[in-house]
């Protein structure tokens, strides 16, 4: 009976030729999907908005810490990442598979050059003693400690789905070298795009966030 | 291909694809197969909590120690909590009988992502025993209360994190579901079904997925960021790093209480579906009901500071909270005095499931009545916190939700088994279980308003007369489900052989055989009419026999549908 | 007569009111229907009623105006709950697990056991020195939690002289229902000698401190018995020694 | 019946729910140049946000910020998410998912800023 299914399900299918596919469907689910990881973030969004109104001085002395330098070039970075994700559906739709191959490839090397800044950053921090129950935190007020706690929670969480999205974009290059992803039918493609962006506008608001407002 | 042809002429029950056996159940795709194995999980897990739950009872029949320890007291009070929200209100309707019964009821054959819904029941199952596990392991299982406020949660040393873990789990496993949901209903509707000719369940099936989709994360973060504490000590709700306990209560409710509607909506949307049946009659109001569901999903986003008006929240919170609350009642109501009217001038075949839908509009309306109590600001300070709190949300949670649960499971059950109960047996059982419940739940009410604190272990002597009342009431109300349960169980085994529409129903489902062959359909019916039209056909189930193209007979419609 | 008592009283009346006639308008109705119209009485339904607009609006706009009169009569009580008279007398009020600590003005303390004249507005800072607790006088009709790291406030005004119940509302641990105490409401010129006697009070004889005559027949002996040996380590011990605690707020971050 | 008639049916019943969108749906071919200004745009809004912080402005400094961010957040929404190609009701979909996400802020901080 499972086969029975697998033939049934549109979004879910193989992507045989024959099988009828509901692109708009997944489409719509990916969205929902990016409504809840939205959600996710907005719960720490809102704590760190509801701290920073608390500590404004503490989160203040905190972010003038940060190195806004290392932080601008991973936006840069990011930014860069998803137009080489958007190029990559465009030459998927034009049939250029090798461009979006290379595209894909970019986007990679644009998300591990990310989490290698992102590495740095931290092993300074915690190097400095800035880390949940450090020594540097003992001496930090209140509004301070709470600011790298979030620091910590959103920026790493923000690198678990770098991570998920480098994954995911791995998978959807696979499935491109095997033509189950074609100019007709780059649904996954485009939901793996979708997952990028998010994950670099949820870094568009972490970076003033964190490492602007001093 | 032979296969195809034998899937329509068996039941979804016997059908034996590549896998046989267990496996043809541990790895199934059928909406209908991941239904019932829900059903599975949610009985055993609903077991244990109800069996919880008496033992409190029994706990509360004397001041002082009873039968248990305060320490073990104050677990059994928290994992009753979690394991009826998590493990058993929250999945129960829509995953069981909206697994089951949405796709039937739109015409689809199923689902629109099956794997992704297996999936999820993987996912209930691993937060299932993730809550088991904790009461074995280490220090013992969690003792904070379904609340998990901080920083006791912080504290304690119980096994929190497992707890707060199983919830976070199980909160991802509602997601998925609630996600594949929205997708069906706007992908997967049959030829003609157009928004407002979906069944009523189905209207609150959808305003429930919204809720889990939008409101679930919040809690995912909330609960996560509990285990981040305890693991490494980030301060971000710990008073002591300047974290601010408060601000916790708003993320905890943020989910929680739009949780309660994700708990009560597919009970409503039942209640639609078991009246017209009964009245052998149109709805009464049907747009009225089908569009008060989302407006209770919506207001129900703007409400949850009514948890906390004794926390410290600012004055002004308070006062908006509180006006907000009263506005979700407006909606309900509507639901409600439309019930009632369907009744009228209708011709009433008297059974058990509506006898349980009588049962609980009389029960939630004495719940939801009470609930504008506790949203009245002077008088939810004297009572929050108090058994007026623990009586009203089990008339609204166990005596809604939990009394509908019961009624479909009475409704559907010939459908889903193929089987029949004894008809006067379940009302005999619906009585004692009426009775049994207002004894045990009412003079909590009494308590509450006398001034006597919930998750108390011990209490003054005051109050001893009405928690011997109360826990009399549970005793009556255990025999209620178990003489039920039995009956159904029975019927299982023994019963005779259900028709294919023995209640006279109007919906899909009842057009098709019970129990339901795998694809539910040989052909895609075409809906030409609103669900609960009685004295005309609405629905084509062969279109090809009259000749109708699917594709493009009904182009019209199917603009409108396309949304 | 004291205002919030009443005021807390007559709300829930008014809504309990409206609500019993509004289940009992529905449940009768139902019940009347439902025999009315049985099969047996009515067997063919009538097939055109399918809705009406007319009750549709009606039964979206009287309960509309009915709630907003709840609302307001609970907004009443709150008001006056929350107008903390400018001269009444203060105590703090410290939540522990699991006892009850307060401190007068006069820096006097005493445990589980509050004092405090007749006829008086008292207003209380509600602090916490571990985790949640809520400081609930139900003979008072009024609670308020007890949060880390924050003061909370709460007043009420001392009508009759007796001894009232003072409970823990909000889950704190193990002894969470033993974490009790008593008003003892007494007349202005004891209260005066009690809280002048410069020996502070034992946690344990606290409850039978005052000399003075108190009418009526409590059983202070209740509290003393539950009170339990309890072994506190057990819920707060190690969880709490591993995270630090931050010398510069204990409990004063409040603004 | 055969597999083929299955499937066939099942996008009869898809089709029927949405129509002929597939050719529309997927019909938008964006010029490569058109998301090269795109990515300009927004690392022009970078180079703002970080000259803005630069210069001490106050309490608008994080309300310019914000700003930018959410300026920045549209183009990506809009243009590399194709949300500007995309059937209304997805619009729908994220409106109601920002609006939600918005009152909860609103109704926290009716708490916060009234302390
Ligand atoms: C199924 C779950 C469910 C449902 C549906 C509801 C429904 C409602 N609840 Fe309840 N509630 C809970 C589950 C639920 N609740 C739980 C679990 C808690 C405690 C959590 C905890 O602390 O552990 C809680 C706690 C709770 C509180 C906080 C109490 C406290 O801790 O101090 C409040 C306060 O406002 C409240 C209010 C309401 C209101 C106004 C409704 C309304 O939606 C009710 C609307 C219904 C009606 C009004 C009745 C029907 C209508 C009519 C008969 C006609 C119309 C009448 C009028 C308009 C007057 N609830
Ligand atoms: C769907 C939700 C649901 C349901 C159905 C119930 C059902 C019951 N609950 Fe529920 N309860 C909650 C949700 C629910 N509860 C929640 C969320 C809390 C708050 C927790 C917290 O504070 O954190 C709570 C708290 C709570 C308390 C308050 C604890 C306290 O504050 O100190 C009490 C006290 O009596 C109680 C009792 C019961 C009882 C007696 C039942 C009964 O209805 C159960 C009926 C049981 C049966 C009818 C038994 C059936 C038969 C068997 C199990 C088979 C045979 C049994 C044996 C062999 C032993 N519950
Ligand atoms: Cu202190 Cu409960
Ligand atoms: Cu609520």
């Amino acid at each position: 009976m499972t086969e029975h299914s697998e033939v049934m399900h549109q979004g879910e299918s193989h992507g045989g030729a024959h099988v009828h596919r509901d692109d708009e469907g997944s489409k719509m689910a990916m969205w929902l999907f990016l409504f809840t990881e939205l959600l996710l973030f907005g719960g720490l969004f809102l704590l760190y908005g509801a701290y920073r109104f608390e500590y404004a001085d503490g989160f203040k002395v905190a972010a003038a810490d940060m190195n806004s330098f290392i932080g601008a070039v991973n936006t840069i970075i990011l930014l860069t990442s998803s137009l080489s994700v958007a190029l990559s559906i465009a030459a998927m739709q034009r049939s250029q598979k090798k461009l979006a191959l290379g595209m894909l490839w970019f986007t990679i090397l644009c998300g591990i050059a990310f989490l290698i800044n992102k590495y740095f950053e931290w092993s300074h921090e915690i190097h400095n003693g800035i880390y949940p129950g450090g020594p540097a935190l003992e001496n930090m007020s209140n509004g301070e400690v709470l600011y790298f706690g979030l620091y910590y929670v959103m920026t790493g969480l923000h690198g678990l789905h770098v991570i998920i999205g480098l994954i995911f974009i791995s998978v959807i290059m696979v499935f491109i070298s095997r033509d189950k992803i074609t100019s007709t039918n780059f649904q996954k493609l485009e939901n793996a795009g979708l997952y990028w962006h998010l994950v670099d506008v949820i870094w568009i608001f972490l970076f003033p966030l964190f490492y602007l407002l001093h | 291909m032979a296969n195809g042809s034998l899937a329509n002429e068996v039941s979804y029950l016997e059908y034996q694809g590549k896998h046989k056996g267990i496996m043809g159940w541990l790895l199934s795709v059928d909406h209908k197969r991941i239904g019932l194995m829900y059903l599975m999980g949610i009985m055993i897990f609903f077991f244990v909590a109800m069996t919880l739950g008496v033992m409190m009872r029994l706990e509360m029949l004397t001041p002082g120690e009873t039968i248990m320890k305060p320490q073990t007291y104050n677990s059994v009070f928290t994992l009753h909590g979690v394991i009826m929200v998590f493990l058993f209100i929250i999945p129960a309707i829509p995953a069981v009988f909206g697994n089951f019964m949405l796709p039937i009821q739109i015409g689809a054959k199923d689902v629109a992502f099956p794997r992704l819904n297996l999936f999820s029941w993987y996912l209930y199952m691993v937060g299932a025993i993730l809550a088991i596990v904790s009461l074995f392991i280490g220090d013992g299982p969690a003792d904070t209360g379904w609340t998990f406020y901080v920083p006791y949660s912080i504290r304690s040393a119980q096994n929190v994190s497992i707890t707060t873990m199983a919830a976070f789990v199980l909160g991802f496993s509602s997601i998925v579901t609630g996600l594949n949901f929205v997708v069906t209903i706007h992908r997967l509707r049959a030829p003609g079904m157009t928004w407002f000719r979906m069944p009523l369940f189905v209207w609150g099936l959808y305003a429930t997925s919204w809720i889990q989709v939008l409101a679930t994360p919040v809690i995912g973060i909330t609960l996560a960021l509990i285990m981040l504490e305890r693991f490494m000590g980030v301060g971000v709700f710990d008073p002591a790093l300047g974290g601010d306990p408060i601000l916790y209560q708003h993320l905890f409710w943020i989910y929680s209480h739009p949780a309660v509607y994700i708990m009560i909506l597919p009970a409503m949307g039942v209640v639609s579906e078991i009246l017209p049946t009964f009245s052998r009659k149109d709805i009464f109001g049907y747009k009225q009901i089908a569009i008060s569901s989302l407006g209770i999903a919506l207001i129900g986003y703007l409400v949850w500071g009514h948890h906390m008006f004794v926390s410290g929240m600012s004055d002004t919170s308070r006062i908006v909270f509180s006006l907000l609350t009263f506005l979700v009642a407006i909606p309900t109501g509507v639901k409600i005095f439309n019930w009632v009217a369907t009744l009228y001038k209708a011709s009433i075949k008297f059974s058990a499931p509506l006898y349980y839908v009588l049962g609980f509009i009389f029960i939630f309306s004495i719940g939801g009545l009470t609930g504008l109590v506790l949203g009245a600001l002077a008088t939810d300070i004297h009572v929050t916190d108090t058994y007026f709190v623990v009586a009203h949300f089990h008339y609204v949670m166990f005596g809604g939700m939990g009394i509908m649960f019961f009624a479909t499971m009475h409704y559907w059950f010939p459908k889903v088994f193929g089987k029949m109960y004894n008809e006067k047996l379940a009302i005999v059982a619906c009585t004692v279980i009426i009775i049994g419940f207002n004894t045990l739940y009412f003079p909590m009410f009494i308590m509450g308003y006398m001034g006597m604190p919930r998750r108390y272990y011990d209490y003054l002597p005051q109050f001893q007369g009405w928690h011997i009342l109360s826990t009399v009431g549970s005793w009556i109300l255990v025999s209620g489900i178990v003489f039920m349960f039995g009956n159904l169980f029975y019927a299982l085994l023994k019963g005779p052989k259900a028709s294919m529409n023995p209640w006279g129903g109007t919906t899909l489902e009842w057009k098709v055989p019970s129990p339901p062959p795998l694809e539910n359909f040989d052909e895609i019916p075409i809906v030409t009419g609103g669900p609960y039209v009685h004295d005309k056909a609405t629905y084509i189930m062969y279109p090809s026999k009259e000749g109708i193209n699917a594709n493009g007979g009904v182009k019209t419609v199917n603009q409108e549908a396309a949304l | 007569m004291n205002p919030i008592v009443e005021l807390v009283d007559n709300s829930f009346i008014f809504i309990v009111a409206i609500s019993v006639l509004l289940l009992l308008g529905v449940t009768v109705a139902m019940i009347y229907f439902v025999f009315r119209y049985s099969e047996k009485n009515n067997p063919k339904p009538d097939q055109s009623i399918t809705g009406s607009t007319t009750l549709e609006i009606l039964w979206t706009v009287i309960p509309l105006i009915l709630v907003l009169a709840m609302f307001f009569y609970g907004y009443e009580g709150f008001k006056e709950m929350r107008n903390i008279p400018p001269n009444a007398m203060l105590v703090k009020v410290t939540g522990k697990m699991w006892f009850w600590h307060f401190e007068y003005d006069n820096k006097k303390t005493s445990d589980t056991l509050l004092v405090l004249p007749q006829g008086k507005d008292v207003r209380f800072e509600l602090m916490s020195a571990d985790v949640n607790h809520s400081f609930y006088v139900p003979a008072f009709r009024v609670k308020e939690d007890c949060i880390p790291g924050r003061t909370n406030h709460m007043w009420f005004h001392t009508t009759n002289i007796g001894e009232f119940d003072i409970e823990c509302a909000e889950y704190c641990g193990m002894n969470h229902s033993y974490m009790l105490g008593k008003v003892r409401v007494v007349p202005e010129k004891e209260y005066l000698e009690w809280v002048n006697r410069v020996d502070t009070v034992k946690k344990t004889d606290s409850l039978t401190a005052p000399t003075g005559t108190v009418p009526g027949t409590v059983k202070t002996d209740s509290i003393k018995t539950t009170q339990p040996k309890v072994d506190t380590t057990k819920t707060t011990g190690n969880k709490k020694d591993t995270l630090k605690v931050n010398p510069k707020d204990s409990l004063k971050k409040n603004k | 019946m055969s597999e083929q008639t299955q499937t066939g049916e099942l996008a009869a019943q898809a089709h029927a729910a949405h129509g002929d969108e597939h050719a529309q749906g997927h019909g938008h071919n964006v010029s490569y140049g058109t998301y090269f200004l795109v990515w300009l745009g927004l690392v022009a809004l970078t180079a703002v946000t970080v000259t803005i912080a630069g210069i001490h402005l106050g309490s608008l400094t994080l309300i310019t910020a914000m700003l930018i961010a959410a300026v920045k957040t549209t183009l990506v929404g809009y243009h590399f998410m194709h949300l500007k190609y995309d059937n209304v009701i997805i619009k729908v979909f994220v409106l109601v998912c920002l609006v939600i996400f918005l009152t909860f802020w609103i109704l926290t901080f009716s708490d916060l800023s009234f302390r």
